[in-house]
């Protein structure tokens, strides 16, 4: 296989790849503030329910409007269910898995639930738009620069949060936030407020993912429609050490590997293709396996000293110390 | 800034951690704070620093009255503190701890942060790498870092909270130094510590709490003698305790080193005797609990050798130094030593050695009425442990000892009991000493450890003392050894 | 239970209930349409109340596992896969013995082999987690993930139908090796003695066993548990082990008495199901049986809503989560606003 | 006033009654309906009164507006009942393991039944064993399996149910044809099938579309055979389960993206067509085949080739009307297109639709369409081999209808899997 062949093929993963960078930056904002929103599986699927609905029954309006609606719609969405995540953890303090989980559930019922009446039907989708200038580059512009504005969007969201993270004084803050929240608060933040903000944003984040995939990339509503990619989601985040470059590459590589899985199956026709299926994800998640035991961090310990931080820095797999842990203010 | 603290009150439930207690810092000067471990040093100082909201009293600032609510209060009126565990962000490199919390625009301008830095840092003399991360930091690293950093934010009262625990003899001197600096540059400085060394060395004058009331006030320098005798109170109690020592060797301690984060404790040889009641004084975080958790078998010693009853222990497990009859009393009773949401019924039936599947809840609770009743516990066997008071508790930890107990371990063995448990717990411990248990045990109480002790061995940073019949013991001397001034130790020869 | 918490906890499900009904609302339903339709659906003819009857078994087992993860303070999420590679060492069981042994034998040694599957499949969560130190949610998910893509590689692959690939499964079993039903209904007497026995072992083990103690101690407070003597590793994987196990007996329930066969996604959702259960009962074993038929009888009665009214059977979902997630957070007022000086159970992750 | 009656049953029963209670209280707990007494106030209309009512169930196996093979199945079943008065459908769909977990085909035709249907369809090929045990544990209600073989007294596997049927189109003359639609659609010889799961159907099919389509790129685009690729790529099930197949969608991108200007659907949902829409929309001279509804065409129909289609409502009429007369006997019921009008909806089961961007072409189609019904054309004659290059029919041989339908491998010639 050529060049000229896997280009396609990567502009295509990485394309595709968009509801899932929108998903696991909102996921990896909430987490590195401290909470683990466990509810994604359920915030996608009800923000792609609802952002459909919203666009369809608007349609009538014009599709830009329409889309807008949708998008802001599945926003709202996701923030509400971030608020319940909130409220339960942080201020009423039950353990952020259990509420997590059940609002994972329950999101997934309520969307097949509410969005029957919109299952299958064609309904407004984003346009695509080829960006003048940059489309013509040589093999960038065919990589990149061919698909629609949520994509360009999305690129520009992963340097916004990576910005916000490492450049701005406030991302330093919620990293910290996560770290050491005791240290936060000696240091004058209102932890808990902030915990709120980053959890509702990281939600409204993750409910445009759910957008994404019913206005852009899997147009339309069915049952299910998103399933499995909440929990593909909370496995890239760890996957991409909770630092948003590495997410949004991690949630390439998934997008890369789904493809390699259709392309694989003919060229390997020893084993069944419904492995090829399955693939992406059971191999992403046994990498995660693999990158986050303990093992990892030994061999890390072996390299040459100014090497080690580099790699670290690259394949670190800890978690913000204060992930999943309830903030008590003396 | 003159900082003046009126008349603070602050109570923990029954506990009067500080009762009306004023202090006044005049700028430019360096007060000392001194006082034993839950003298109220820090609940005071943490109140100035907004970490914890006073009961009733005035916090006034150049002679203005000021309200501190939180940290961010407190920074905002330029007072910061330095915390005797480090509270910053390990993960994160040198120059961002210094960034977080910093105001200024929303994009950070590292290099205009590093410079400040670089010429803090040069201004003190202190080496710091920019771009290490903090978890690879000295905690003496990680507190010059913190200076810097509140110093950038322009404080002009600085909190230093047992800043001396941890760091190396090199460091100290750069503090000191750093310290001294400070004042004349006219920042007021407040100097918590219970070593009088580096009280002598460091400050103008020094305000003595004790059971959280101020015990007096003193210029410096000042003798020793006197300072002791603000801290302590009184003469020491005179020994309580009956002979109950035998002449067998019970635990036999050799060469013995262990390492944690925070302390390397040396301590060489040790021999405690069938029946004897060790008392280690000192101040916490000196290295008694170091010692405790390795005899209990929950710490492993780097070196050295330990046998019990002549019996060789030093690679055991712990359930072998349990089958051993080595019992162990943590100090933070629901934390380390009971389960909370289980009742004394069950901690009883947990403890009760039995070959059965089944429990027997009958059997279990016929010997949870008796120890209830034997160890005088105000509580029915299905009383949940965190409902029981502390002393209670203790009463109840007491009650689930091993029998036969060879070796007990005790941290602060009677903290937070009245008068009257007090007296019980210990007249239990003696009678199993006089059955031959030997009782290791630490507290902050000098009066406890020269009541119930038959030897006293005084911790001061990871060094022990050779150990000294209470007999042999005074006040002045005591104090000066828990000040930091070992005559001798039990190591031999410092390995260097 | 206080009372405080039973009046917050009757606060929130009548809470719950005014949320379902919005939403039975929302999309243009009659809530006592809704109810007659599942009644109807669950309990109208005998077969259908046999099938809340079979479901409830899995339920049971699951549920009964659950429990002890939960009193070992674990949130075993990987039950579906526990679920599901159970059924597949049952069915290798089968597929390997049904030509030589006596079908009652088979019979016996595919439940046994699916517990053994789900042991395993369990322990493997509980080493990740013990020691790869990957926190037992992710370890639990992600071999989910794993048994599932073992069960679609089975099922496509080796132990594929004759000329057919299909997501319908391996082909059936022979008839003597299903499990005997009441009547012609769907109901196993031998599946529910099985569920039934297993909530009692577990009322048992954790009410009445020194293991059963020590979890409960292990769960609250490790350290501390450590101090008393107590071997908590062990603890842990035990908890993860019994858990896999009754798991993996519902896998070869489902195989024996449900599908008569291997399929994709044998767990159904069954485990997830439990967890909510689970939850819903706290640490209460004897909990676990009405609050199982409620929520057996809601899956199957909820069939009967795309029949009868045209609605999404979904709903059944809605009100089992719904019903959970306002009985987490009375949960959590009851607590904020007790003294603070107790902790909640399962504080963080 | 049926509930009534249904709970008396129940609560005959000393074990249900018991129960019954807990669950009555559970269920009063679960809504807040201030009218509980659900029994007087059921909404539903019980067949009472007109008994002679002929209530016909059917079991999907997706949802009903999937846009391909489950809408064509519904629209058909409901074109049926229009034509017999006194007819009535229920039906469930979605029925699947992923979309209703832990529901079996079965025990959703037991609720059908007991709905009062006399006539159930199960309508996909993975709904056999239901179709069977149902028709056994039924023997009163007539059990047509759409796409299944068990009444196929010549087939492989015959199971002799006098009360099950199968019905099904020869639609291999609909992919030979739809192949051909592609041949002469493709710009860059590269023709990409969306395949479901793989089966003997669809083995069948694929392999059809396949000879069909090189028959016109040799005969019409006179181009040599092995300038045209064809390759197939198997999402695993008839529509996307997501985490369990690959996703169609994303199928459709790799295809249209990497080169295939041209992608055939053979799955009952309308990836192809949608991201075919947004490929054009974006600038890329792709085209498609839709499959299985006669309105396929109608999401794209600017870059639609055609869509062979099921016409499924006279053929269920048919059957229907003889389950009603009690006249009903076991048939395996295989139709050819009605080659006088393929697109005649009273006659033909098999039928095309011809799409805008066939354009020029469209004269080759009809052509071959002719060829193929009046015999000229048979692209199922030899010499034909399968992929793995053992000879499937020899030089002049014509396949057999057995040999078409449980064809084993996917032909020479073909990219893909054949199992």
């Amino acid at each position: 296989m050529d060049i000229a062949q896997i280009t396609p093929i990567l502009a295509t993963a990485i394309a595709t790849s968009t509801p899932l960078v929108f998903a696991c930056l909102g996921e990896t904002i909430a987490e590195r503030a401290g909470v683990i929103n466990l509810s994604a599986e359920g915030t996608i699927l009800l923000g792609a329910m609802t952002s459909f609905a919203i666009a369809k029954t608007l349609e009538g309006s014009g599709t830009v409007p329409s889309l807008l609606a949708g998008f802001a719609g599945a926003a709202v969405v996701g923030a509400a269910i971030a608020l319940i995540v909130a409220l339960g953890t942080l201020t009423l303090k039950q353990s952020q898995v259990a509420i997590g989980f059940v609002l994972a559930l329950l999101g997934a019922s309520l969307s097949s639930f509410l969005g029957n009446s919109f299952v299958r039907i064609p309904g407004p989708t984003v346009p695509s738009f080829k960006i003048p200038g940059l489309q013509n580059l040589p093999l960038l512009g065919n990589l990149l620069f061919q698909s629609d504005l949520l994509v360009y969007l999305s690129y520009a969201a992963i340097a916004l949060v990576w910005v916000y993270f490492y450049r701005t004084r406030a991302g330093l803050m919620l990293r910290a936030i996560g770290e050491q929240p005791n240290a936060a608060f000696a240091r004058g933040t209102n932890v808990v407020k902030m915990r709120y903000i980053y959890t509702l944003i990281g939600g409204a984040m993750m409910g445009i993912a759910g957008a994404a995939f019913s206005l852009d990339f899997k147009a339309g509503w069915s049952h299910m429609h998103t399933a499995g990619y909440g929990w593909i989601a909370l496995a890239i985040v760890i996957f991409g050490g909770w630092n948003p470059l590495r997410v949004a590459l991690s949630c390439y590589l998934f997008g890369i590997l789904q493809s390699l899985a259709s392309v694989a199956q003919s060229s390997i026709p020893a084993i069944p293709s419904q492995v090829f299926n399955v693939a992406p994800f059971m191999l992403m998640i046994l990498l995660l396996v693999l990158t986050s035991s303990e093992w990892v961090e030994r061999v890390l310990k072996l390299l040459p000293s100014p090497l080690d931080r580099t790699a670290s820095e690259l394949i670190r797999s800890a978690p913000p110390a204060a992930l999943g842990k309830v903030f008590e203010q003396d | 800034m003159k900082v003046e603290l009126k008349d603070i009150s602050k109570r923990f439930g029954n506990v009067h951690a500080n009762d009306r207690v004023s202090l006044t810092v005049e700028a430019g000067t360096i007060h000392g704070l001194l006082g034993e471990n839950g003298a109220g040093k820090s609940t005071l100082v943490k109140v100035l620093s907004g970490f914890i909201s006073r009961d009733s009293g005035a916090v006034l600032l150049d002679g203005k009255s000021v309200e501190i609510k939180t940290p961010a209060d407190a920074i905002a009126r330029k007072i910061g503190m330095l915390h005797q565990d480090p509270l910053d962000f390990p993960p994160l490199s040198v120059l961002d701890n210094f960034i977080v919390g910093k105001t200024g625009t929303g994009l950070i301008d590292r290099q205009r942060s590093l410079r400040q830095l670089q010429q803090l840092s040069t201004h003190f003399n202190f080496n710091l790498n920019h771009y290490e991360t903090v978890a690879n930091l000295t905690v003496g690293e990680r507190q010059q870092l913190e200076i810097l950093r509140l110093l950038s934010l322009g404080v002009s009262t600085l909190i230093l909270d047992e800043p001396t625990t941890g760091i190396s003899a090199s460091q100290k001197t750069a503090l000191f130094k750093a310290m001294k600096q400070l004042a004349s540059e006219g920042k007021s400085i407040i100097f918590v510590s219970h070593k009088l060394e580096d009280v002598e060395e460091l400050c103008d004058r020094v305000t003595v709490l004790r059971h959280g009331k101020v015990r007096g006030r003193a210029e410096i320098p000042c003798p020793d003698a006197v300072l002791i005798d603000l801290m302590f109170g009184r003469e020491l109690a005179p020994p309580l305790k009956p002979q109950t020592r035998q002449s067998e060797p019970a635990l036999q301690l050799e060469k013995i080193r262990v390492d944690t984060d925070r302390l390397t404790l040396r301590l060489g040889d040790l021999t405690a005797y069938k029946g004897e009641v060790i008392g280690l004084a000192g101040l916490e975080g000196s290295g008694q609990q170091q010692l405790l958790l390795m005899c209990a078998g929950l710490l492993r010693a780097s070196t050295g050798q330990i046998r019990v009853n002549g019996v060789e222990m030093t690679h055991e497990s712990y359930s072998k130094y349990l089958d051993r009859g080595i019992g162990y009393l943590p100090a933070d009773r629901l934390k380390d030593g009971l389960v909370s949401g289980l009742s004394i019924q069950d901690h009883v039936a947990l403890r009760t050695p039995s070959r059965s599947l089944f429990v027997d809840w009958k059997e279990t609770l016929k010997q949870t009425v008796q120890a209830i009743a034997t160890f005088n516990i105000r509580g029915k066997p299905n009383t949940l442990v965190e409902r029981l008071s502390g002393g209670n508790q203790q009463r109840t930890q007491l009650a689930l000892l091993p029998v036969p107990l060879n070796l007990l371990l005790m941290e602060h063995p009677t903290r937070g009991l009245d008068i009257e448990s007090v007296l019980w717990v210990w007249q239990q411990l003696i009678a199993r000493c006089q059955t031959g248990t030997t009782i290791l045990f630490m507290s902050s109480d000098l009066d406890e450890i020269m009541r119930y002790s038959d030897r006293v061995i005084v911790f001061s940073g990871g060094q022990a003392s050779h150990p000294i019949a209470v007999s042999d013991l005074t006040a002045d001397r005591l104090g000066q050894m828990i000040g930091g001034r070992l005559s001798d130790t039990l190591e031999p020869s410092v390995i260097s | 239970m206080t009372k405080r918490i039973f009046y917050y906890q009757l606060a929130s499900i009548a809470l719950a209930i005014v949320f379902i009904t919005a939403i039975i609302l929302v999309v243009g339903a009659s809530p006592p349409s809704v109810i007659t339709a599942m009644w109807s659906g669950a309990f109208g003819t005998v077969g259908q109340f046999a099938r809340v009857i079979a479901t409830l078994a899995p339920l049971l087992l699951c549920a009964s596992g659950l429990l002890f993860t939960f009193t070992a303070g674990l949130y075993n999420l990987g039950i579906e896969g526990q679920i599901a590679f159970g059924a597949i060492v049952s069915t290798l069981a089968i597929r390997l013995t049904q030509d030589s042994l006596p079908p009652a034998l088979v019979i016996v040694l595919a439940i046994l082999m699916g517990g053994v599957g789900g042991t395993l499949w369990g322990l493997l969560a509980g080493v990740l987690n013990v020691y790869g130190r990957i926190n037992e949610i992710f370890s639990g998910l992600g071999l989910n993930f794993v048994a599932d893509g073992l069960a679609l590689y089975l099922i496509f692959g080796p132990w594929k139908r004759e000329g057919v690939a299909s997501m319908s499964g391996t082909e059936q079993f022979p008839e003597s090796l299903w499990l005997p039903t009441f009547g012609n209904t769907d109901a196993s007497p031998i599946a529910l003695l099985i569920a039934i026995a297993a909530v009692a072992i577990t009322l048992i083990i954790l009410r009445g066993t020194y293991f059963g103690l020590r979890l409960r101690a292990v769960g609250q407070n490790l350290r501390a548990s450590y101090v008393l003597g107590i071997p908590s590793i062990r603890q842990l994987l035990s908890a993860f082990a019994i858990c896999g196990g009754f798991a993996g007996i519902a896998g070869a329930l489902q195989v024996l008495a449900v599908f008569h066969r291997l399929i994709p996604n044998i767990s159904s959702g069954l485990g997830y199901l439990a967890l909510l259960v689970a939850m819903l009962v706290g640490l209460n074993a004897w909990f676990i049986l009405p609050v199982a038929f409620f929520f057996s009888a809601l899956n199957i009665g909820s069939l009967q809503l795309p029949l009868d009214l045209d609605l999404e059977s979904s709903l059944a979902g809605v009100i089992q989560g719904t019903l959970v997630l306002f009985v987490l957070l009375a949960r959590g007022v009851s607590e904020s606003l007790r003294k603070p000086s107790t902790t909640p159970l399962h504080k963080g992750y | 006033m049926r509930l009534n009656g249904l709970t008396m049953t129940a609560m005959n029963n000393p074990t249900l009654k018991r129960w019954g209670w807990v669950t009555a209280l559970g269920l009063l707990l679960g809504s807040c309906s201030p009218s509980a007494k659900a029994p007087d106030s059921a909404p539903q209309s019980p067949a009472t009164g007109a008994a002679k009512d002929f209530t016909v169930g059917m079991v999907l196996v997706g949802p009903k507006q999937d846009g391909g093979w489950n809408q064509a199945q519904f629209e058909g079943i409901q074109a049926a009942l229009k034509t017999i008065p006194g007819t009535k459908l229920e039906y469930v769909d979605k029925v699947n393991v992923a979309d209703r977990p832990n529901v079996k085909g079965s025990q959703v035709a037991d609720d059908l039944i007991n709905k009062g249907a006399k006539f159930v369809i199960f309508n996909s090929d993975d709904f056999k064993d239901d179709a069977l045990a149902t028709a056994k544990k039924h023997p009163d209600v007539t059990v047509i399996h759409a796409s299944g073989d068990y009444a196929w007294k010549e087939g492989k596997n015959f199971k002799n149910q006098p009360n099950l049927g199968n019905i099904m189109g020869r639609m291999e003359y609909g992919k030979m044809i739809a192949g051909c639609a592609a041949a002469l659609g493709t710009e860059t010889g590269k023709i990409g099938y969306l395949g479901p799961l793989i089966n003997d159907e669809t083995r069948r099919y694929a392999s059809s579309a396949y000879v069909g389509a090189k028959y016109c790129w040799e005969n019409y685009r006179k181009k040599p055979a092995q300038d045209l690729t064809f390759k197939v790529t198997w999402i695993g099930f008839w529509f996307n389960i997501p985490g369990k197949t690959l996703d169609p969608t994303k199928v459709a991108d790799d295809y249209y993206n990497g080169g295939y200007d041209v992608v055939m659907s053979g799955i009952d949902t309308p990836e192809v067509a949608v991201q075919g829409k947004k490929a054009a929309e974006a600038g890329k001279k792709v085209k498609f085949v839709h499959y299985d509804l006669a309105t396929g065409c109608n999401l794209a129909p600017d870059i639609c080739l055609g869509v062979p289609y099921y016409n499924w409502s006279f053929p269920y009429a048919n059957s229907i009307k003889k389950a009603i007369d009690s006249k009903y006997v076991s048939e395996f019921t295989w139709l050819p297109p009605d080659w006088k009008n393929i697109n005649n909806p009273e006659t033909s089961m098999v039928g095309f639709n011809e799409g805008a961007a066939l354009g020029d072409n469209k004269k080759f189609l009809d052509e071959f369409i002719k060829g193929l019904g009046d015999g000229s054309i048979n692209p199922f004659k030899g010499p034909l081999n399968f992929q793995d290059g053992t000879p499937f029919l020899k030089e002049g041989e014509v396949a057999t209808d057995q040999q078409i339908w449980y064809l084993p491998q996917l032909l020479a010639g073909m990219e893909g899997s054949s199992k």
